[in-house]
């Protein structure tokens, strides 16, 4: 069904190409205008996540949540996001201005790259590459850089050390996160995440029965690289005040705050593709005959909601505990994981 | 040990170290110490076990200026035997100097930075003798009766 | 069209490249590494090597350079720029740069290069995706399976190699770890 | 190499490779601090050498400003000594000039006093256990205690008519006697309450990272503790008992029924747990004295112009939410006090700080800072 849409509004978009007398670039038009309808969607997305992690929150601690602009306080967002962008620009007059200047941009382009490969339902995404799985691990790897850049041009003491935290932390946590997705690709064989998702449908089994402990670790390392809660050193606002974003305002912070939620987006579309079958239906529930990006929304949403829980409910980790979690408890776990994994695709013979 | 007990028996045992001994109407036992016994008394008072006044409650000093002097007052507490007793040293006015009891009590380094800052008088041998409320370079003693902040000050009729 | 995007490709990589050694500030150099390291990468994915790119990315730029600008973090006080570009090794240096591009000069002539496009013993499989790639797409290579197998069958030599390097770099790991680890006492 | 290298790490573990230190300013504005406390934290890394408060930034001289008022003026003063606990500071005061004095409330006085004082204890605890588990990075928990809090503010209001700062317990009594409805209500809340202790507990007491974040950290030793002057809940998370309704009853303390909260490892934790049971010793308190009250007069007859007798001094201590309060009065026969000074508990915890904080690491000063249970106010006066 998905599929169906995408072809009727490809018609669309030639028709359209046609009546404008583009038809000669239809291939770049095309490429275009996936990259702004997938921005577009993202981003109201992301509003919307942020509408939702205020509910979620204020479900937990017993209060209402917004509830003033719009029906059931929806527009809140949008009014907060008027205001971050009116807002005065305030910087610190010592700043490095060229890395000041970019970190931002970079951290919110950065995840919001990480989109483009994810397959919102079959043969419904914006760029099907073969190595998606990399291609997702490498380009959010620029936001290590961003972090960095945000901490170090601020000129803060506070910015610094949560550069320097948020540095330690994504670095430590990308191990672990792209070691809990090996043993599906030592299953698959693939790196392309349409190709997961049909092994997926063909095995008739999610790799979240086989693979539980690659998703728990997935889950937790993914929110480490987000800088989530209980993983929010980098920002503890406790500790450092706001850690690298501290300095910034308006606009540039809203990139950061943006950036962040793009991430938890990201990784929670990666979870959901990779261990929870992407598109496919929930068993027994075939029948609804909904279409794929329905389910593979509310999938996405079910794990932003564990990522959302989860921060309302733990306190912080210490930096130092931190580590070990990731270097001590992960990554043997993921280790011995890939180990089993290994054998056990020997023994069955599957694999490419 | 009752405070009548108490007072006889600091009497009796500190005969050389203390100026006086009294029964205070509200009942506690103020014991006022020479100068030069101070640091020694401290030491008996927490150390010796029938004494055993573990616990420096409170330091802060009153400033009697007809009678030129201020006094450093100690007031301690025995978790154990549940008594306390107040220890007063006077120091000379002008030239405010008393010796630090910090190494018996580690609690007293703030409350004698706090007397230091507000009434001026110096303990010697105190590790770390800054001022702690007031701005390091404000000159005057805030607490002392004769204190005037020139125009900040309202005097309530 | 092509050609204009290898010609922005190489000019990016240039005047990033030039950057990195005249900028007297270290983390801005670091930056430009940084800059250098990516288009290094497009210039893979322009030569249709996706998974070359994607690696080049995922090492060079988000963990050598991370660990650079780490390292300056860590020694350099902050916001100092007073990084000096020249010193008394300048010479030496020029030699030495001058030596290294010699060889690999030589070495680029003599290498006969293939693009992905038509590649020698292509694992070629059917196209994953029609719908998204509307023109007509190169036949579709599983270049992980290709790469992996240049690098680890028998045949080619190279196995031997690349189990060698795992261990060095293995060391290398338990080397560090004993290095960074306290005194327990 | 490796043996060279591992040849200059000396046995303290520092590394051949100098480090400097880092210094950096945590407030006085900080999310952490609690109001206007500025510590200078030295740091090695993330490892801090020292920590240094540095006060002075809310000191308003209410010592000062007590010596020129009258004593029942100076009520109003001992609200602002520590806005969050305000019934306590009240009562301390009463207590310490009607010592002075010679004075002594009613029965019924005194048993509304120890039921103010210990809802106030309640509601002191309960912003506590939310800042501190806020200062750990869980905010979910500061809500649910001020939701609870909210409740008392609310009996607070309906006999006072304040929420922050009452100026209730007054010379001689208290100001105004409570309303016929704030029994019943008083009791519906307690019945409410109770259970939500068990809440509070399920959220964070064995919650894994916060027994990892309190566990161990921040570890006073009963001698260290005494010796530095450490006194209230933070003590007794020590094993100290030190309890002034024990060892020196006022009010009416001798004649209810309370033990001594203690733990025995002097942590974080401890000192979480202290004060969680204190929170189920206050609502057993106030139940009985709830029991107790009985109809009579709620204020002393007073002289017009209360006088202190002249040379008397009297060193007065209760129990406040946060510890050892006492006040040290001196009357020289005028209606003004000669010297009033308070000796509050956060002045004494908050110094054993540095002590507490030399080698961990910077989220742990923030983790002992908030079990001390430090109110900016009370330090600075």
């Amino acid at each position: 069904m998905g599929d169906q849409i995408v072809q009727w509004v490809a018609g669309l978009l030639r028709q359209a190409y046609a009546m404008l007398g583009l038809s000669p670039i239809a291939g770049i038009l095309d490429r275009i205008v996936c990259a702004v309808a997938m921005f577009g969607f993202v981003s109201v997305f992301v509003m919307f996540l942020v509408w939702m992690e205020r509910k979620v929150s204020a479900h937990m601690q017993s209060r209402i949540g917004p509830n003033r602009v719009g029906p059931f306080g929806l527009l809140q967002t949008l009014a907060d996001a008027v205001k971050l962008t009116t807002k005065e620009d305030v910087h610190p007059v010592k700043r490095d201005k060229i890395p000041y200047f970019i970190a931002p941009i970079l951290a919110f382009v950065a995840t919001f790259m990480g989109m483009v490969v994810v397959p919102f339902d079959n043969k419904v995404v914006v760029a099907d590459l073969n190595i998606g799985v990399l291609y997702i691990i490498a380009i959010t790897s620029f936001t290590v850089i961003a972090i960095l850049s945000a901490g170090w041009s601020s000129n803060n003491k506070y910015s610094l050390l949560g550069g320097f935290r948020s540095a330690a932390q994504i670095v430590s946590y990308e191990v672990p996160l792209v070691l809990s997705i090996v043993p599906i690709i030592m299953i698959t064989g693939k790196l392309n995440f349409s190709s997961i998702v049909q092994y997926q449908q063909q095995a008739g089994y999610w790799f979240v029965v086989p693979q539980f402990v690659a998703f728990f670790t997935f889950i937790a390392s993914a929110t480490a690289e987000a800088n989530r809660a209980p993983f929010d050193i980098p920002e503890a606002e406790s500790e450092l005040t706001g850690g690298f974003h501290t300095e910034y305002s308006g606009v540039k912070f809203a990139m950061f705050f943006l950036g962040e939620y793009v991430a938890v987006v990201v990784s929670s579309a990666v979870a959901a593709t990779i261990f929870l079958g992407g598109w496919l239906p929930l068993p027994f529930f075939g029948f609804l005959h909904l279409p794929g990006f329905i389910w593979f929304m509310a999938k996405v949403l079910f794990i932003i909601y564990l990522i959302m829980a989860f921060r309302w409910t733990f306190p912080r980790l210490r930096v130092d505990q931190l580590m070990d979690f990731g270097w001590k408890v992960l990554i043997p776990i993921t280790i011995l994981n890939i180990l089993i994994t290994g054998f056990v695709v020997l023994l069955l013979g599957k694999g490419a | 040990m009752t405070n009548e007990e108490l007072k006889s028996k600091i009497e009796s045992d500190f005969k050389d170290k203390i100026l006086s001994v009294v029964l205070s109407g509200q009942k506690e036992v103020l014991v006022t110490v020479k100068p030069e016994a101070y640091i020694a008394l401290c030491r008996d008072l927490k150390t010796k076990p029938d004494y055993d006044f573990q616990h420096l409650s409170c330091l802060t000093a009153v400033d009697y200026p007809k009678e030129n002097k201020i006094t450093v007052v100690c007031h301690l507490w025995s978790y154990k035997k549940c008594h306390q007793l107040t220890v007063k040293l006077d120091v000379d006015r002008a030239n405010p100097k008393a010796p630090t009891v910090e190494p018996i009590w580690k609690a007293a380094n703030w409350f004698e930075r706090e007397v230091f800052d507000l009434y001026g008088v110096v303990f010697e041998g105190h590790p770390d003798l800054r001022r702690i409320m007031m701005p390091e370079d404000y000159a005057k003693f805030p607490l002392r009766k004769d204190f005037t902040d020139d125009g900040f000050i309202i005097k309530p009729n | 069209m092509t050609l204009t995007l290898f010609y922005i490709l190489a000019g990016v990589i240039v005047a990033s490249a030039l950057l990195v050694v005249t900028v007297r500030n270290l983390f801005h150099c670091a930056l430009a590494l940084a800059m250098t390291m990516f288009g290094i990468s497009g210039i893979y994915l322009y030569l249709g090597w996706e998974f070359l790119a994607a690696v080049q990315v995922l090492i060079y730029v988000g963990a050598v350079t991370v660990l650079i600008i780490f390292g300056i973090m860590l020694t350099r006080r902050v916001m100092d720029d007073t990084a000096r570009v020249m010193n008394n090794q300048v010479l030496i240096s020029f030699v030495a740069a001058a030596a290294v591009m010699f060889v690999l000069f030589m070495v680029v002539g003599n290498s006969s290069f293939q693009s992905n496009n038509h590649p020698p013993e292509a694992a070629v499989s059917a196209p994953v995706n029609e719908t998204q790639n509307p023109e007509p797409s190169a036949p579709y290579v599983d270049e992980v399976a290709l790469l992996a197998g240049g690098l680890l069958k028998p045949q080619n030599g190279f196995a031997f190699a690349f189990e060698f390097v795992s261990v060095l770099l293995l060391s290398a790991l338990v080397g560090a770890v004993v290095v960074a680890r306290k005194d327990p006492s | 190499m490796t043996d060279l290298l591992l040849s200059q790490i000396k046995p303290g573990g520092e590394s051949p490779f100098g480090t400097d230190e880092y210094v950096v300013n945590m407030g006085p504005q900080h999310p952490a601090t609690h109001g206007v406390l500025r510590l200078v934290v030295k740091l090695d890394g993330e490892t801090v050498k020292e920590t240094m408060p540095v006060l002075g930034y809310l000191h308003r001289s209410i010592e000062k400003i007590c010596e020129n008022r009258t004593y029942p003026q100076c009520i109003t003063y001992t609200d602002r000594v520590d806005y969050v606990s305000a019934m306590s500071v009240n009562l301390a005061f009463a207590l310490a000039t009607e010592r002075l004095m010679g004075l002594e409330a009613p029965p019924r006085a005194q048993w509304l006093r120890m039921i103010f004082v210990e809802l106030q204890r309640l509601a002191s605890h309960l912003l506590w256990m939310g800042a501190f588990a806020g200062d750990i990075g869980a905010l979910t928990p500061f809500l649910y205690g001020l939701r609870e809090r909210e409740r008392i503010l609310d009996l607070f209001e309906m006999t006072c008519g304040q929420r922050l700062t009452y100026n209730y317990i007054r010379i001689g009594g208290v100001m105004i006697d409570i309303l016929p409805e704030f029994i019943p209500k008083c009791k519906a809340f307690l019945d409410y309450f109770e259970p939500r202790i068990v809440e509070y507990e399920e959220l964070l007491t064995y919650n894994p990272i916060f027994l990892e974040r309190t566990k161990g950290v921040g570890v006073i030793s009963a001698e260290v503790g005494i010796n530095s002057g450490v006194c209230g809940p933070s003590l007794r998370g020590s094993g100290v008992s030190c309890d002034v309704r024990k060892q020196q009853p006022y009010l009416f303390y001798d004649q209810v029924k309370f033990t001594e909260c203690l733990q025995n490892d002097g942590d974080c934790w401890a000192r979480y747990r202290v004060r969680m049971d204190e929170l189920r010793e206050s609502i057993s308190i106030v139940r009985q004295c709830l029991e107790r009250l009985e109809p009579g007069p709620i204020e002393t007859k007073l002289p017009p112009i209360l006088k202190a007798p002249p040379a008397s001094e009297i060193y007065s201590r209760i129990e406040s939410s946060r510890g050892e309060m006492g006040i040290y009065l001196v009357g020289d026969g005028t209606a003004k006090p000669y010297k009033a000074k308070y000796r509050c508990a956060s002045f004494s915890n908050t110094f054993v700080l540095d002590q507490l904080t030399r080698g961990w690491k910077v989220a742990d000063i923030m983790a002992v800072l908030g079990s001390l249970d430090m109110i900016v106010p009370e330090v600075d006066r």
